[in-house]
């Protein structure tokens, strides 16, 4: 026999689909089937039930081997780790429940640690932006009922959140856009015709590089001011094009991603996105989104900055909170040896850094707390494997609009593993302890 | 729980009538008791020449949720060089006009206030409202979901049906942990989502063929058809604009005819919040003015009105409302970076940096409107300070602000620093104005009044045996004449003791003590009403986007010490 | 004016923050109680005398104090934070804020500085002889307050982010510069003497842009007005003159649109 | 041997996706990211068939990869790794001071490489970093 979770949450992205159906097991230790999920959250969710999974902390020996041992003494490795190290990095984040990570922040500030989250790498310089220049946003649901114009720049949402287009964007049909995807004008912005560009009523193809210039075009055609004949590869009469697109609809909406964060200009790149948006409203109404990609990434910056004030890259190291990305940022601790512990959970940094940061990490006293064997766990010291959240165990993630969903637990994790939280709490009693704090 | 004796303080208490008498004040049990109940164990405060009130009890800030936090993460500027470290188990705490969670637990518990309401929750967001409001230390706090926006209220209030908007309101209360019903520019914020507004009670909301005035008068009669402790909270429309007291004074007078009906001892029908922001004259910037006067005139003679002040502190802050079109109009005015969120079906939100400098006329002329409504309140329980935190300016400046209202001198001082001076003075009334507000009219004020506006003058605001144990001691004789009005500033600042629900949470103005902070909402029953459970579901399903079964504020992590009030509308 | 010679001995594991290293801080004080200021390596708080040798007391005033920075400190940060006054001397490199928040006085680093140097800066004259990492006078994340007055020279390069948020003041830099030069600046001027590369003075609302040398790519949002013939640091030649960011919003003067200026040397 | 030089972007696929869900240890990882996508004229000019291993090198290192004919293009110029170990191993690191690498547009050099064998995810993470592994 079996039973079907319903209305479950997605723990892979920013999307945070939350209708899910998942098949368990009458006992509930067995997943079977995922229904309404993409194929990346079904493959999420079955491959918890691997066979081969790692379920009990492992320490790395002279020899290069593991080393099985108990979660009371990796808790107790991990206890001592941190408080010895003078700057301990305490990175991740993404893929947890804020549970964990107001656990994760209480030790952080006992020991004075960096804390800093997966947007170092991903949407960090969109929170530069914003704190230049604001940012004028809506939930998803604002989307789907009344937005007939939408930009994706400089992301693929095709590949990269799989639904987020039939859930939220562009094809369904919402209180004011009954008609779906005939409603809405689409536009993209890349300098890769994308399996999202394909889908397109404009796409255009940036030359790499410059979406600044060519944002910066966007506002000079909504001011009527000359432009050169082309921009980033772009015809001027195109570009005004779009601009009269944008102004002429009723509600419009940028989302953008990796594709302008990451390319030189990074913050500048989605503060003039900001910008254009903001101008456009003088016009219509406007609004722009940052396309997250961990389904708790935003979460991890919310929790952060209520308790800190600041949303990641925070250095709390000398006992009160400090910030300025380029300082107090992840890759730049590694890649300046700032930092002489690493401790990392809900994220892998060993695959998605530059290798040179990796190598860095390498030489550190490390943990590595993920369900998954990763690079980080393969460069770690110690790996703690722990259930699955979003699918072993419940808990609350921000949505890429900031709207938090308390996640489900769908099946029960092996036996003898624990949660993230749990493990955490046992290493914050430890350091507790160790630091004499009462 | 340890047993205390607060001896010999002069004690202010509305409540009681107590007018400074010499009185001891013991705590048992996390109550209030009668001296004589107390053993001999309990501990004694020496509180010779000094004034004990109960714990305040603020009526309206932005401390909690989205649009707080979205000012916390845009404003890393607001932290540099402000911090206080961690120490033993007192976190560390950041920001100044929107502090840390940590920070503004701590800060409230400072200045001997233990009880605070978050003045908006977006329902959609009502998880992270809670969230936060947990991290809080300290203060009990309770927050108001907004509904003068929301498309269930607006398609019930069309057709007239007070029964399913009431049953609506008692269901999202339940959904959120609610306290209140908020409405933030009725109808306004809705038409924000096309980039319009509504600035007159009578302007149409686009699509929905309501108008403000509707949505208000209809929420006042689902309010008193629930019967909750509180009344409803209303931000009126055309915040903020130039010649808006009208649109105020149209706003008050639809609460006339109605009369509070419930079982908390509530007398008012309405409570309008942040008045300075709605008591402007003039038809622009140049011949602004201050109509302190003619809304006061109003508040006064009609008893079922209470009001908050929205007192501008003259600083740099961050201002946040629901009103989304208003915060578009004000980064339109200064260029500062602006913030806004939209929810769906439900409201929006808009964030602005905001210098209120003293060299500039308008912002003078605010501060004095807002000082200017409570000293003309004739009834100091109707007249409640606020500083609508952080919009008008941080609640970390009410001793300040009690300053000015305690102290002729110190208001004629800062006037005196005013570069435009002649011209503040010309447009308002604060200059020829000698009253001082006693102590006890503070603790109306700041106490009995907020607390018998929001229902809860049965568990705080006063020091009746009975009563919660929030207490609070301040180093300030009123037997010795204030000699420098600063002193006033000093006093109020930091408290020489405040207990929170019976525990020590604030020792010499430090903070020594986490306390056990306590979420409070409102229950309310209604009978079934399937009508409304099917439109609930439908509309999930349609234009919500998550689900229904995902929307509900529950559990221990969200609301880990949670006090609910029941109410019963079921019969 | 006294001297205070402090000289590295002891390196930091990690990166040691001075901010305590400003002539402000050491006026009125004797050697060893210099000696006994606080730094912080990580968490972990001691004093500047574990890892520096302190030589010569102090002026009675941040004015009459002189401080000169000896040995490699290129892994210490923040030195001559907030300084108002007197004069600090950095034999060699040294790494993030140098100068940040200055208000007065005179800086001079002789080798190079990492990023945000000169954060913020109100007043006073900040010097690099070698080059300029990232940001330098810059405004710190989130303020739109930036550098509001005093001097910076570069004698060799300057890197990304010149000058962000500028309202005021002056930034000369003898060799090159990376991308963006003055973005949402509204005052102030920047003169870059050899090579720019984009992104120059894009957001810009007001101030100007100097360029002897080549840019690789103009912002769009910038149109050519007329040339010019200007003197620049006793330099007289011909320049384009362009105005800017025509995408960007502008302050009114007398009815006027007020734009920035950038000026290319032909 | 013809080589030619590209700007490389990195980013998600579909497929990179499913594959880290599944295992990054497993061979399907190094299936959807151990891979350069260029367009069809790149491919020629390299003189390369569709599914030939090719170093990939920029000023920061090297790495072997499996080019294929992309399905998102025309994008003459652009060569595309999928976001991972393989991507990351010649990604400009440079974050400008503001934490961010410089993911997209790294100038590489694409060169065939027919004999050279693509290293699994994990292994060639931690070869580069000498990790001893039992």
């Amino acid at each position: 026999m079996t039973k079907t979770v319903t209305d479950v949450v997605c723990p892979f992205c920013g999307t945070l689909c939350d209708d899910l159906e998942v098949v368990v097991s009458d006992d509930g230790k067995q997943l079977t089937e995922v229904y309404n999920a993409c194929v990346i959250g079904t493959e999420k969710f079955l491959h918890s039930q691997a066979k081969d999974r790692v379920t009990r902390p492992r320490l790395r020996q002279e020899d290069g081997s593991w080393k099985e041992i108990s979660y009371d003494d990796a808790a107790e490795y991990t206890a001592q780790m941190l408080a010895k190290a003078k700057k301990p990095l305490m990175y991740g984040w993404s893929s947890t429940n804020c549970e964990a990570q107001s656990v994760g922040h209480e030790i952080a500030e006992m020991v004075g640690a960096c804390v800093d989250n997966t947007a170092a790498v991903c949407h960090g310089t969109t929170l530069i932006a914003v704190q230049d220049i604001g940012i004028p946003s809506c939930t998803l649901g604002e989307i789907k009922n009344r937005a007939d114009r939408i930009l994706f720049w400089g992301c693929n949402p095709a590949h990269a959140h799989p639904r987020h287009m039939s859930r939220y964007s562009i094809y369904p049909r919402g209180f004011f856009t009954g008609k779906g995807q005939k409603s809405r004008k689409m536009i993209v912005v890349d300098p890769r015709v994308t399996d999202t560009a394909k889908l397109a009523d404009v796409h255009l193809q940036v030359e790499q590089g410059r979406d600044y210039e060519l944002l910066n075009a966007i506002r000079v055609a909504l001011n009527n001011e000359w432009l050169p004949d082309v921009v980033a590869g772009i015809p001027a009469q195109k570009i005004r094009e779009v601009a009269d697109i944008c102004k002429s609809g009723r509600f419009g909406i940028i989302f953008f991603g990796m594709g302008v964060t990451q390319t030189l200009s990074k913050n500048h790149n989605i503060d003039e996105a900001i910008a254009l948006t903001k101008h456009l409203n003088e016009f219509t109404k406007f609004s722009i989104m940052p396309m997250r990609g961990h389904y708790n990434v935003t979460g991890s910056g919310e929790v952060l900055a209520w308790q800190f004030g600041f949303p990641y890259s925070v250095d709390l190291s000398r006992g009160f909170a400090r910030y300025n990305p380029g300082d107090t940022s992840t890759i730049d601790l590694l890649a300046r040896g700032e930092v002489d512990a690493m401790f990392t959970l809900g994220s892998d940094p060993g695959a998605h850094f530059p290798i040179s940061c990796v190598k860095q990490i390498a030489k550190l006293p490390s943990v590595c707390i993920d369900p998954h064997q990763t690079p980080t766990s393969g460069v770690s010291k110690l790996h703690v494997p722990v259930a699955f959240c979003g699918v072993e165990v419940g808990g609350n993630a921000y949505r890429m609009d900031n709207v938090p969903i308390d996640m489900r637990k769908v099946v029960d994790p092996p036996a003898g593993m624990l949660t993230d939280e749990e493990f955490l709490i046992k290493v914050r009693d430890r350091v507790k302890q160790l630091k004499g704090a009462a | 729980m340890a047993e205390y004796i607060i001896k010999n303080g002069h004690v202010f208490d509305p409540l009681q009538g107590i007018k400074g008498d010499k009185a001891d004040v013991a705590i048992k049990d996390g109550k209030i008791v009668k001296d004589n109940q107390v053993s001999s164990k309990a501990k004694t405060i020496d509180a010779k020449g000094k004034t004990v009130m109960a714990g305040a009890i603020e009526i309206h800030a932005h401390i909690a949720g989205p649009k707080v936090n979205i000012g916390r993460i845009y404003r890393p500027e607001d932290k540099l060089f402000t911090y206080t470290p961690k120490k033993g188990n007192i976190r560390m705490a950041g920001g100044t006009s929107i502090p840390t969670t940590f920070k503004t637990g701590y800060e409230y518990a400072k200045m001997g206030y233990t009880t605070a309401m978050e003045a908006a929750m977006p329902p959609l967001f009502s998880r992270h409202v809670h969230e936060e409001i947990r991290d809080t230390p300290i203060i009990d706090e309770g927050a108001f979901p907004v509904f003068g926006n929301n498309w269930f209220v607006m398609e019930y209030l069309k057709n007239n049906e007070i029964e399913n908007t009431s049953a609506y309101c008692a269901w999202l209360l339940r959904a959120t942990k609610g306290y209140a019903i908020k409405l933030v520019n009725p109808g306004g914020t809705e038409a924000w989502a096309w980039g319009l507004n509504c600035l007159s009670v009578n302007d149409p909301v686009p699509y929905f063929d309501i108008t403000p005035a509707e949505i208000i008068k209809g929420l006042i009669e689902a309010n008193e058809y629930l019967g909750l402790p509180h009344s409803i909270h209303i931000h009126p429309n055309n915040l903020g604009n130039p010649g808006n007291y009208t649109t105020t004074l149209d706003t008050l007078k639809l609460a006339e005819g109605y009369k509070a009906k419930n079982k908390f001892g509530r007398d008012q029908v309405m409570h309008l919040t942040h008045t300075q922001f709605h008591s402007y004259g003039g038809d622009n910037w140049a011949n602004f003015e201050s109509k302190s006067k003619e809304i006061m005139d109003y508040v006064n003679k009609t008893k079922n009105i209470t009001i908050d002040t929205g007192n501008v502190t003259l600083d740099e802050t961050t201002t946040m409302t629901a009103d989304g079109p208003f915060e578009h109009h004000l980064t339109e005015l200064n260029h500062l970076k602006w913030a806004n969120v939209d929810v769906e079906l439900e409201t929006a939100a808009g964030v602005v940096p905001y210098i209120y400098s003293p060299d500039i006329k308008v912002c003078a002329i605010q501060w004095a409107i807002g000082l200017e409504l409570a000293l003309m309140a004739k009834d100091a329980s109707r007249c409640f300070i606020t500083t609508d935190h952080p919009n008008a300016g941080p609640f970390t400046r009410y001793p300040r602000v009690i300053k000015w209202l305690m102290s002729a001198k110190a208001r004629e001082a800062q006037i005196k620093a005013f570069k435009n001076s002649d011209k503040v003075i010309a447009a308002t009334h604060i200059a020829g104005m000698d009253r001082e507000i006693s102590l006890y009219e503070l603790a109306q004020m700041t106490r009995a009044g907020p607390a018998k506006s929001l229902g809860l003058a049965s568990m705080c605001g006063g020091l009746k045996p009975g009563m919660d144990a929030d207490v609070v001691v301040y180093d300030f004789s009123p037997d010795k004449p204030v000699a420098n009005p600063d002193q006033i500033e000093a006093a109020f600042s930091r408290a020489a003791h405040v207990f929170k629900s019976g525990v020590e949470v604030v020792t010499n103005g430090e903070v020594v003590n986490n306390g056990n902070k306590r979420t409070i909402w409102v229950n309310a029953k209604v009978k079934e009403n399937p009508q409304v459970m099917r439109d609930i579901q439908e509309k999930f399903l349609k234009y919500y986007s998550v689900s229904q079964a995902n929307y509900e504020a529950l559990g221990h992590h969200f609301i880990p010490n949670p006090y609910a009030i029941e109410v019963d509308a079921s019969q | 004016m006294e001297t205070v010679t402090i000289t590295m001995k002891n390196q930091p594991a990690l990166y040691l923050e001075a901010d305590n290293v400003a002539p402000d801080k050491f006026a009125g004080k004797t050697a060893p109680q210099i000696a006994e200021l606080h730094v912080y390596e990580g968490n972990t708080t001691s004093t500047l005398g574990k890892y520096f040798e302190v030589a010569g007391n102090a002026g009675a005033t941040a004015a009459d104090t002189r401080i000169v920075v000896k040995g490699d400190v290129k892994k210490v940060k923040y030195l001559g934070m907030k300084m108002s006054a007197g004069e600090l001397v950095v034999e060699g490199s040294t790494d993030l804020y140098a100068g940040a928040w200055m208000s007065g006085g005179t800086m001079l680093v002789k080798g190079n500085v990492e990023a945000f140097a000169a954060t913020g800066m109100k007043g006073g004259e900040l010097i690099i002889e070698g080059n300029a990492g990232n940001y330098l006078g810059s405004a710190y994340r989130g303020d739109w307050r930036g550098v509001s007055g005093g001097k910076i020279l570069v004698k060799g390069n300057a890197g990304s982010d010149v000058g962000q948020y500028m309202l005021g003041g002056e930034i000369v830099i003898n060799g090159n510069a990376d991308v963006h030069v003055m973005t949402h600046a509204e005052g102030g001027k920047v003169t870059i003497k050899g090579n720019a590369k984009s992104k120059l003075g894009g957001q810009l609302v007001d101030g100007t842009i100097i360029v002897f040398g080549t840019i690789d790519v103009m912002m769009p949002g910038f149109k050519f007005v007329d040339n010019v013939e200007l003197e620049v640091d006793g330099t007289k030649a011909k320049f384009a003159h362009f105005i800017g960011d025509t995408g960007e919003r502008h302050k009114k003067r007398k009815g006027q649109l007020i734009y920035g200026n950038l000026y290319k040397k032909i | 041997m013809a080589a030619i030089n590209l700007n490389l972007i990195s980013g998600r696929s579909i497929q990179q996706g499913v594959a880290i869900e599944g295992g990054k240890e497993k061979p399907a990882y190094r299936t959807a990211a151990g891979i350069i996508e260029l367009d069809l004229s790149d491919l020629k000019k390299l003189g390369a068939w569709k599914g030939t291993n090719v170093r990939v090198t920029s000023d920061y290192g090297n790495v072997i990869v499996k080019a294929i004919e992309t399905t998102q293009g025309p994008h003459p110029g652009i060569g595309f790794i999928p976001m991972g170990p393989w991507a990351n191993s010649i990604v400009n690191p440079n974050t400008y001071s503001t934490g961010m690498p410089t993911f997209k547009g790294t100038p590489v050099k694409v060169e065939v490489a027919i004999n050279e064998p693509i290293m699994l995810g994990i292994e060639l993470v931690q070869r580069q970093c000498g990790v001893k592994v039992g």
